[in-house]
């Protein structure tokens, strides 16, 4: 077959809703977008464990600590799914890691910014998981079918870590003045970021047309951020708390909420590697790597030790 | 007598706590991403525990205590578990090796809590065994993976080794409540030096001998560690008092 | 004007104390004792001006505050310490390079300080001149040292100036209540850049050029940092509300 | 002068209060002991800051931090003084250290116990160093003349530390009932270890005659245990306490107070190694020194820089 017919057969498959599997032919620009994003989002779900495991030793009662412990095991272990998805399309773990680690590869730039109280914990749950959860729930119908399994198992989870963090804010929101300060507190930090996890505004987004052709993305940036603020606009009411921008207003002409003007200049300095906590973030992924090789070396020599015990034997039984 | 039960089910209770507290420090910071999942898992089930050990004890005390007051509330001389989970992680190895010295203690003693007179213990031991029999098995296979993997790797070990095994005689020691409770830690002690033995074995591993053990944290007499733990446990219930969460 | 008075003494006291904090981490763990005994006593020279700052912002206050409960019951959003002193104190290296950049500072500042209006201000600024003044000194001394030393010596300084330039923009970005009270942050910079430039220069270090540089602290919004030193710092007064020691 | 005319006017020297000093004559088993004794007094004032130094950060009050900063920095210089003084005797500083982190040099043993309450820090002020000034007021009086003016340096300073020790606790006495437990609490754990800081009975000393004679030592271990006794009896009445012997009770044939025994398995196992702390305590220090070496060498390297430099500068000028 002809690469043409081999691309027709492909984008096929696709406008016909036919998952695509590590076996089948694809291009070159499909595989790599692909595990760039994948493998990007492994990277996500396992930094993000470090903003919210920064407040497991201090949980201020033991149901929210086991809940905590328990969203940030379900995140290594999307983590280990997507690692799986990933490479399936060439690439090894150790490689993914490597990018990341000299900051070849990114991750959501939402971690970048530090916890720091209590309410961010019920703030990063609401906000930040019910962010992801648009992007994922797109993610669900992608056309690459490993990517696609992997989403639909964490789909489930995440709604269910959004609904215990909004909860948790519910709480807070019912409780001591300072509780509800700190609530406030929490939302005003955590809501213009979360806005940034959709990414640039279509218009300048370079990725976008490709991606929406080969449906590995399914709906633009600003069309899932404005789904995102209708929705957190009508859940914030039921905290008794605001938003911090004075420009959300209903639009009865176009349906939705207007809103305020992202700052770009914070949303690009943070992609760049200035956030608040970039390097506080990679440098702690770095020295677990590095602190880890000797167990990861010590797992390999034994493994081989027990391999070649279990030749012997074998030859022994011969 | 149920004063000691209220006590024995603190020390049950303060003891995994502490140890769960102390594994959580890893979660994000493990070797590898499936060990850190793994470590987390053992650090949520030791948590499960012990709230159901401070739901008893406060049911039993009666006197408007939680679990969260009786774990947030309380100070390091009134918390009674092993100084053994109250050490600070080190290194991987460490940190395995806490945990098998641990769950093979655990393990056994759940075994004879089944079969306790107390029904609640009982309950919550039979719930118990299946996750402590994998937090052996997880544990172990990582003793004899280091201790027979590299030479670094074994040398960790015996480091390991020397900071823990001081810490492994109060398993056995017991305190008046636990003698009142009628807990046998002898044949335990017994079963316990044999798996051990049989583990260091594999693992190419050396049974330290005629080592001095230390005690008291079943007696609130503690290490300079514990303060520190719980100045981070409970900061928030301390800060708000009466808040709810 | 009164709330930037206070605003700007607690900014003032905050840094102090936090400083004070981490530098006492070492006490007992130095590198040489003549350095033990140098670091304790630079920590005890910041606890000192903290507590005139804050028994000048109690004063202020003119509510019951006093220098305990404003160090003791205020939480990190309250806090307005600057970023750069509640990092970690790292190695030596990274532990003096941090004194000698705020002690180069707060030295700038305090002799401006000499100079104002306010009297009380004036009067602890002049109080700590001299010893700031060997702040200086004895850091920048270090810098040196460690910076013109061994090979080692120095790729560890330039680690330390890795992790803590970021942090020095806020030194010379003016909070609202800095402005309201009339501080001169921009000779400041101008000569701090320069006498940095030239202790550098002997240690044989470079200037970081274009670093993006980090803040926050000045109004409340810190690193992940300050949350753990709060939890030790405050516990015993969080635990024994009401208490006199 | 042959040597027993040596010997002669060495302990004629003692037994009219003259000094000894560094460039006097001396029996080796005189300067052997003096070194050991001060050594090891000056490993006892570092070690001795760790226990203390553990409450530094946690410390209840901004004065009482100050206090604890204070009186922990002044150890550090009492250990200076006491390695120089010790230093005059024959062994450098770093020979003296590596012998305490070897484990041949001692260190006084009740600093190997743990520090689990604020209220530690007062027990250990009142009892603690009340132990040690009984020891110290007495060698200021001792023969050789750099350890006798080292310790009047000290004593000085010991006495105020004492002093805010106890009011320290005088303050929790009089505090809320979990502060006058914690008081109480902290007294039954420092007391008979206090009592053990006195070191064996007399009867079963091994160093004292000789020690006597030479005046490194003018009072026996039990006509100084017997004094402490006889004081704290009569302090820990200011306090409301108790200290935790059912047997003490004034004995007026003897004019003193009788007390009970000493638990001597546990004072000659943690001599030995085995208390709660002394593993702690030797690993930090080995620590602070392993890792100050690149410190220390730095410091060194640049020194010799620094000479070199002013060298060729003289060779310029000249």
């Amino acid at each position: 077959m002809s690469v043409h017919d081999l691309e027709n057969t492909f984008q096929r498959k696709i406008d016909e809703e036919v998952k695509i599997e590590p076996k089948d032919w694809m291009p070159e620009a499909y595989r790599k977008t692909n595990l760039r994003q994948i493998s990007q989002h492994a990277h996500s779900e396992i930094v993000g464990m470090l903003p919210e495991g920064n407040w497991i030793s201090r949980a201020p009662s033991l149901k929210r600590k086991a809940i905590l412990l328990a969203k940030v095991q379900d995140e290594a272990g999307h983590g280990l799914y997507l690692y799986c998805a990933a490479e399936t399309l060439g690439m090894s773990r150790e490689q993914m890691i490597d990018d990341l680690h000299s900051g070849k590869a990114k991750y959501s730039s939402i971690f970048n910014y530090p916890t720091l109280t209590w309410a961010d914990m019920g703030a990063i749950g609401w906000l930040v998981d019910g962010a992801a959860i648009l992007n994922q729930v797109m993610l669900c119908r992608t056309s690459y079918g490993p990517y696609a399994r992997a989403m639909v198992r964490i789909c489930k989870e995440e709604s269910f870590h959004q609904r215990q963090g909004f909860e948790s804010l519910l709480v807070l929101s019912k409780g001591t003045p300072e509780q509800k300060a700190m609530c406030q507190d929490a939302i005003n930090r955590w809501w213009w970021p979360s806005l940034m996890m959709f990414g640039p505004k279509d218009s300048e987004s370079t990725n976008s047309d490709q991606s929406m052709k080969w449906k590995i993305k399914r709906k633009t940036n600003d069309e899932l951020r404005q789904q995102f603020v209708d929705m957190c606009v009508e859940q914030v009411k039921l905290l008794g708390m605001t938003l911090p921008d004075p420009h959300l207003k209903w639009n009865e002409a176009r349906g939705h909420y207007d809103f305020g003007e992202i700052d770009w200049n914070e949303f690009w300095n943070v992609v760049k590697g200035n956030g608040p906590c970039n390097k506080q973030r990679l440098d702690a992924r770095r020295k677990a790597h590095e602190e880890g090789r000797w167990v990861r070396e010590a797992a390999a020599a034994h493994a081989e030790k027990q391999k070649i015990k279990a030749a012997k034997d074998n030859l022994a039984a011969a | 007598m149920t004063n000691s039960l209220i006590n024995y089910t603190l020390h049950l209770a303060d003891t995994t706590l502490i140890l769960s507290q102390r594994n959580s420090e890893w979660c994000g910071h493990g070797p590898i991403l499936e060990q850190d999942i793994a470590i987390t898992n053992i650090s949520l089930d030791l948590l499960g525990q012990a709230r159901n050990f401070y739901q008893y004890a406060a049911a039993l005390k009666n006197d408007g205590s939680t679990e969260d007051s009786l774990a947030y509330l309380r100070t390091e001389r009134e918390f009674k578990n092993l100084l053994l989970v109250e050490q600070q992680n080190g290194d991987w190895g460490q940190t395995i090796l806490r945990q098998y010295f641990f769950s093979q203690y655990q393990l056994l003693l759940f075994q004879q809590l089944q079969q306790h007179s107390d029904e609640q213990l009982a309950a919550i031991a039979t719930k118990a065994i299946k996750e402590t029999t994998y937090h052996v098995r997880w544990s172990s296979e990582w003793v004899i993976r280091l201790g027979d993997g590299t030479d670094e790797s074994h040398n960790r070990m015996l480091h390991a080794i020397d900071e823990l095994w001081r810490y492994c005689g109060e398993l056995f020691e017991a305190a008046d409540y636990e003698t009142a409770m009628g807990i046998d830690l002898t044949s335990i002690k017994q079963t316990w030096t044999e798996k051990v033995t049989a583990v260091f074995d594999e693992a190419k591993l050396p049974v330290p001998q005629n080592v001095f053990m230390q005690s008291g944290g079943k007696k609130g007499v503690h290490t300079e560690q514990l303060g520190y733990i719980l100045t981070e446990l409970q900061y928030l219930q301390r800060t708000y008092p009466g808040a709810k969460w």
